[in-house]
């Protein structure tokens, strides 16, 4: 099953007339600036785009079809209400700068969000603005420099990053104007802290952790590295992106951190969209306070609703968005929170945990090779095939795609970078114990066919809509937009 | 327990498949000391009926009232198709494509968007978004000055008349890596770029021009003559437009001798309601060349082991999860659902389409402020051509206005006082294909209520 | 052209294939006498924009008031992830499922609907649906008399507790084919079908005994002895319940010795919102034996050529395409997409949730009982214990006062004296769980407000 | 692909508890009513079934993802703003007993839409409250009784039914005590005039026609027959189903009919939902104007719209529904009709009948069969395989089921059924003619298959969820519902 592109339907002069206005306007173009080429938009009716889009979007793994344990990525359920209510018509209707007169609805959310938020990151204050992880992430180093700068503090060059860190951290902390220096794990894949020690000094902003590291294991020395770096003078910064792992369990507010983004698109299981929206909330100790980023929501004398501005925040580290954000995705994490409720927050490490361990332990029986044996999985953990790797050839791609023959979505492979062939396995807590012992099915299947029959396994998958896809030929011979007279590719 | 599907046999099972006493003792790796106690400030939880019920109370506190702002997010008609598809759960519920072969819906989407975004834009190469037109913007400039081979300076020329949002965001996220922003004041009687303040900087090493098109005052710009400029003086010419306008005006592929070679801007008038400002999507096109200095995702279109096509994620050497330090920028996530309703609604609406809502909000603007200008004590501010949006001025404070109109249901414009210091009393308004006559009259009348007291005074 | 897709060359193309020379000659069969001109009625066409303003502006008018009326519609919630699945264009837009193969998803769903529905029920075999509880009704009654072997009696015994429209609908379906409706009057202290009414028709030739479960009143009939009297007496047993009743209660199939032989009732508690009436759906039960003279379609589990299990429209020589003139009703489309509805909404919901929304209901309208009969001249008429409806009787003309409570946003009851003539001044009134307290206070301020001089009068 | 039953995913005690209210609430069941057996409803969580939902959904062939030109069923576009519109929360929640001051808006949609549809047939009223076709053809016939009962008429017991006619026909017939009886059809598609002329007596209660006839031709002949059966005493009952053939070209009330209903599910494009729900709207003219089904919606004196119920229509047939049918799918067809508006209902005609007479000219062309070649093709139109039945032992099903393959839904089989080995073939006007052209390769492809290997036809489909189903056991080992101790069937 494949889909002619949308360019093929088309057709000159065809179009979907009741979605736009008849008629003739009055319209006077400065001389010389009227379009001359065509737009390049396909021409084709209504029936025939709902047509063409129903059909490629079957062509979809999703969580609404399928078991999807990519590790790092929390594609956990997506409740329905969410999006239902974030597209109540009233919601989307409201012009981002309607007076707050004409908001209280919205601002309310929004101030309650960023209460829960504080609560279940120990912060004192939130930030709803940042718009995905990595632009949190952004924020929050862009407020630790703004720290430094306001205490005149300006020779710190370099933010320290794990080896094993998601590769936005380093790009960050290069946007933000930092080096970003590596920092080595050992081989229980804790930071090694004397390596951090060695690296540690008066050139150093800070680090950005996160914990459990994108191992999957929970860093146990994290005090002692939260007081080594305080103590060289630099902040701890939380990649909150995977905060299934904690939730309700420990705060990074009490571990110590003074900075951390949130993907509410993981963790309050905002949908993923097939590459967002996300959004990356950022929440801050006492001492950042004056630097997030605006617009944040605050209360008048009247207990109305209001937005903080330069005015209230005259050190912010500015504005990171046209608006607030991306807040419709907000309203979805908002609903999501409320829904969970104060035990549902606790419960969502816990079976995310409960998951995690669980699936490791099955693997590990059924006789693959854990990263980290002998520690507890956090909501996700990583198997290595690298034994495998050696004796039958078999790669973590060729147990991705052949997993997609089985009906499951593959885990995140090659990340983090320092495991050879590896698969970071993230069930997420509203998987049922028996989708996870289908994957483990399939997991043993396919581990017998790679020492049965490797070259079939190479194949894979089978039952796509195409085989595997050639990356180089993507890469070398770049056919990026439809042109009408292309050949297919 | 919502959303958990487990059983008490289900957690027993598992406990013993781990090993594991309890669930509580999964966590034994976290120290003692940290653990964290009750979340007290999260409230009890609440049943998808009561959930409903108080959203509902809260969408209707802040009702429909009719909108007259645009300033960066345009009101327009989204067909009830876009985003009936758009939520499918396919759509909504998949993650970023990187596993190709189980994600050929979203690919295709992408590469059909990029197709029709470097047509739109008259250039060669679309990445498949960043997060809004405003950061689109800051990664435009970052890359023209990476981009750059004749210049190696970070100085950028910024109109005023780019939208003052814009400008702070791309502080904000530029600064740190050394951008300076050199403003070009607006003619004040025309409210768009004079070739005077762009000749001011002949000669100094200059990395972009920026060109906003149409600007934020609505105004057209000397697009040809700006991009030529930057060209001649060794700058690239950056385009940050509103894709709606380039359904009736020149591509910027087009602009000048050679065209510009970074276009960007706010994808939200393709088919993103207003939704409180978001979720948007930026958009960024550009020349062939310049296409490794592309943030973002790209699709590319490549062949199976069967020879059959099919699509992947392409160029990820660019990016932070290859690149890490070194990427082209930090951006993962970006914002895929509204690029996917861009890609079906430009599909529905076609080139026919997209030109009628054009012209229908010109139009309607036209009106709008003829209307609004009969009435005594307000004046129009620009004289040039504009887009759909104008700048006024009235006789008196605009902010009590504002506010009352606010009061009465009618969302009457944006004050530009806060950041234009020059344009006191000054209402920049927008009356998209969405407004009716009707409409028109209703706020002209209801201002004219209001008014008529301070003009009496 | 909306959803024309055909362009101007596409048209000659097509005419020439045809060998036509214009789109009217198509219709030269027509005789030219009877074309017909313009239709100047229908108004001019609005685009998608325009009618969705409008339908805004309609539906704003309506509002959404508090809601106190069941009376055979009741306000559920339904989780949000019903409808956004059953309006997926595969279910929405497919047809009857008469392809099998390419129809599997219908077909599957159809299954587990009917097996839900013999599980609440008790019976064997469920069809795909009916029009609705009235309709259905009317057909089981037909069915009843097909189906009594003992009896050729037309005569059907219907308690007058039974909805009065029910009972109408059953007359305008069914006088035709000679059915008689022989009522049966409750006992006005119990609101309940004395077992006298009964004991009067022992003996006499009757093809079916129908049992409200509830009532229309909200009060439990004596289920079991209903059925037996029935059976004791040659009738077959017809219950019409309320499905969400059935949480709670003994499946009819349970009843008495032998279980009803014919269940029905109105699917609309199972997912369906009350939209102004309709679409709901009718479901019906029966014994196996019974199950040729089922009306409606039927899905069967079979396999196909591989022996691979896979679902079919099953025993359609019942039905009107087959049997023409002899078939068991003259249904062809019934509330397929209303049935999806109830399919996922008894999945989410569980038997537990079904039982809490049935225990919720009743408690609330215990609570709004209670609250209202604590205003002076408001009484309860019956005394037996009743489902989530209760019959309460004014002082007073109560039409004014749901009028006024209307008008306060407050839909206060169903007035039963226009059909119930001596029921004067009584009001059905239902809280379901979607009542807080809250609202039950709301109502109750509402009404004493409304209540005081007619009181003092 | 294949789905496990919902039953199959079910383990005691789970539940998707944000659904339904928690706590213990104070109920008094009167003793011995106590359920006592389970539900026999699923446990599963929230996910699960919309997991198991979304898949079942992609097992079907629709509307939005395939070609569907089935004969007699006008699968068009059904536009997402009808849906999308009808599904306003205040339309959702409006009690449809709610008193008319909250109703308005709702009662102006309903008066409107009587208003066009008067139009559009040419009657003097309407009634929306049958809820299809099939009860609509009810209202019509036990109007057409009532009217001859209020003359004292009594001795009229048959209703005249061609022998093409749609199974509903003779079914309503039945069920409103008349007799049936059929008139035979001509060579050229038309009613047999001769036979229709005996037939007519003083028994004759009236006729049941479709005009154009289910046959796919238009009944020229109809102001002759029309008259006959007036003179007979008969009145006239057009079956309006598929009024998508004539709209804006001739009108039922113009032709000389009494009664119509229409499938506003077929011609006013609302859904088809796998089975329904419909609408099947009555208009009726002068003479049948105090029988119309109740509630009808009226205005009152000052504009307002109210109900017309017992105390207006003393003499209605009565009420067909428990409020007033189904108002959703009402909304829904009123969305279309003025998203259509006047000139657009002219063109549904035009267009139905230029896809439907250029697929016809195209078959033929390639050489299959019409069953009546030389005539016009209404909005549909039949090819018979009589001839390749005979030479190859081709059969419809083979047909139909071959086309799914060729990723076409097939054409309605077997009906009418005085047509051997026939195919009804409805386009539509809301397809393009690449829809249509690809419609015929695939015929001729199939055709070609036949001759060649008509084993390997015999076989089809072969790329759908299942192959093909047996049908006979379906019937003889009946199946009907899940059992936890069954055998997979
Ligand atoms: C550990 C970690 N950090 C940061 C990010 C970046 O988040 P985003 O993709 O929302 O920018 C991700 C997710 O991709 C992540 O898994
Ligand atoms: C000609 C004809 N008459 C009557 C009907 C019955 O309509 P419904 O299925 O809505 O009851 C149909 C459709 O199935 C039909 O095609």
């Amino acid at each position: 099953m494949t889909e002619s592109l949308i360019f093929e339907h088309s057709r000159p002069g065809r179009s979907a007339s009741a979605q736009y206005p008849a008629g003739d306007f009055d319209v006077d173009l400065p001389a010389g600036l009227e379009r001359t080429s065509e737009l390049g938009l396909p021409e084709v009716s209504e029936l025939q785009a709902v047509r063409h889009f129903t059909r490629l979007s079957q062509l979809n793994f999703s969580i609404d079809t399928h078991f999807y344990p990519l590790g790092s990525c929390t594609m956990k359920y997506n409740p329905r209400a969410c999006n239902r209510l974030a597209m109540l018509p009233e919601f989307l209707s409201r012009h981002p700068l309607a007076p707050v007169s004409a908001s209280q609805g919205f601002l309310a959310c929004m101030y309650d969000l960023q209460e829960i938020l504080k609560d279940v990151t120990g912060m004192k204050g939130v930030s709803l603005t940042p718009m995905a992880g990595a632009q949190g992430e952004f924020a929050g180093v862009a407020m630790i420099r703004a720290y430094h700068d306001a205490r005149g503090d300006t020779g710190r060059t370099e933010i320290l990053v794990p080896d094993a860190a998601h590769g936005t951290n380093p790009a960050t902390a290069t946007m933000c104007g930092y080096v970003a220096r590596e920092i080595p794990t050992d081989d229980n894949g804790d930071v090694d802290v004397e390596a951090l020690k060695a690296a540690l000094g008066p050139q150093t902003a800070g680090i950005m952790l996160t914990n459990p590291s994108t191992l999957g294991v929970f860093e146990r020395r994290i005090s002692e590295i939260s007081k080594l770096v305080h103590e060289a003078g630099g902040l701890l910064y939380y990649d909150g992106a995977n905060l299934n792992a904690i939730l309700g369990k420990v705060r990074p507010g009490d571990m110590g951190f003074d900075v951390i983004h949130m993907n509410l698109h993981k963790t309050f299981s905002t949908p993923h969209g097939g590459g967002g929206p996300g959004s990356g909330a950022v929440g801050v100790s006492e001492r950042l306070l004056p630097y997030m980023p605006i617009p944040v929501v605050g209360k008048a004398n009247d207990d109305s609703f209001r937005w903080l501005d330069e005015d209230d925040l005259p050190q912010s580290i500015g504005r990171l968005s046209g608006f607030m954000g991306n807040a419709g995705v907000l309203l979805r994490a908002y609903v999501y929170a409320r829904m969970l409720g104060r035990d549902g927050m606790h419960r969502v490490a816990e079976f995310a945990a409960l998951n995690a361990n669980y699936l490791m332990a099955r693997l590990e029986q059924a006789g693959f090779d854990l990263a980290f044996p002998g520690r507890r999985a956090s909501h996700e953990f990583i198997v290595t095939l690298k034994r495998q790797h050696k004796s039958v050839g078999v790669t973590a791609t060729d147990v991705a795609k052949r997993l997609l023959d089985h009906g499951f979505h593959a885990p995140t492979v090659y990340f983090p970078l320092l495991v050879p062939e590896c698969l970071l396995i993230e069930p997420t807590e509203t998987e049922s114990k028996e989708a996870l012992d289908a994957f483990v099915d399939a997991m043993i299947a396919i581990a017998k066919e790679a020492e049965d029959d490797i070259e079939h396994l190479r194949g894979a998958p089978y039952t796509m809509p195409v085989r595997r896809l050639d990356d180089v030929r993507a890469a070398r011979q770049l056919d990026v937009r439809y042109q009408p007279d292309d050949q297919a590719a | 327990m919502p959303f958990i599907p487990h059983t008490d046999t289900d957690v027993e099972q598992m406990l013993g498949a781990i090993g594991a006493s309890s669930v509580e003792a999964l966590f034994d790796e976290i120290p003692a000391a940290l653990r964290c106690g009750r979340l007290d400030r999260v409230p009890e939880r609440m049943t998808e009926m009561e959930i409903t019920r108080l959203m509902h109370e809260r969408a209707d506190a802040d009702g429909r009232p009719l909108n007259f702002i645009g300033a960066g997010a345009y009101e327009h008609h989204v067909p009830a198709a876009v985003w009936e598809i758009v939520t499918r759960g396919e759509f909504y519920s998949a993650y970023t494509p990187y596993q190709a072969e189980a994600s050929q819906g979203t690919l295709q989407v992408i590469y059909e968007f990029q197709t029709m975004m470097c047509g739109l834009t008259g250039l060669d190469v679309s990445n498949a978004s960043l997060y809004d037109g405003a950061t689109a913007l800051a990664e435009a400039l970052l890359m023209a000055v990476r981009a750059n081979r004749k210049s190696k300076s970070h100085r950028i020329l910024m109109p005023r008349s780019v939208s003052p949002v814009y400008r702070q965001v791309v502080h904000a996220i530029c600064a740190a890596q050394q951008l300076k922003l050199v403003e070009l004041d607006y003619d004040p009687a025309t409210g768009a770029t004079p070739e005077a303040a762009l000749a001011e900087h002949a000669g100094s090493d200059i990395a972009a021009v920026v060109i906003p098109h149409p600007n934020f005052f609505g105004c057209f710009e000397a697009v040809d003559s700006m991009t030529d400029w930057a060209h001649a003086n060794g700058a690239l010419a950056v385009a940050v437009v509103n894709p709606i306008a380039l359904a009736l005006t020149r591509a910027p592929g087009e602009w000048g001798e050679q065209g510009v070679d970074i276009c960007c801007g706010e994808g939200q008038p393709l088919g993103s309601p207003l939704s409180s400002g978001g979720p948007y999507f930026g958009f960024m096109t550009c020349k062939q060349a310049l296409v490794r200095q592309l943030p973002g995702r790209i699709v590319g279109r490549t062949l199976d082991m069967d020879g059959k096509p099919g699509f992947a994620l392409t160029l990820q050497a660019r990016e932070q999860h290859i690149r890490r330090g070194k990427a082209t920028s930090n951006i993962c996530t970006n914002q895929g659902l509204l690029v996917t309703a861009a890609t079906i609604h430009m599909s529905i609406l076609g080139p026919v389409g997209l030109q009628q809502v054009a012209r229908a909000s010109m139009a309607n603007t036209r009106k709008l402020v003829a209307a609004l200008t009969e009435l005594p004590g307000i004046e129009p501010v620009f004289t040039g051509a504009g887009f759909h949006e104008a700048v006024l001025r009235f006789d008196q404070p605009v902010r009590p206005l504002v506010d009352a109109l606010g009061e009465r249901g009618v969302i009457g414009g944006y004050a530009l006082e806060g950041v234009y210091p020059e344009l006191t009393n000054c209402l920049l308004v927008c009356a998209t294909e969405t407004k009716t006559d009707a409409d028109i009259d209703t706020y002209v009348q209801t201002l004219a209520a209001l008014m008529r007291p301070a003009s009496a005074a």
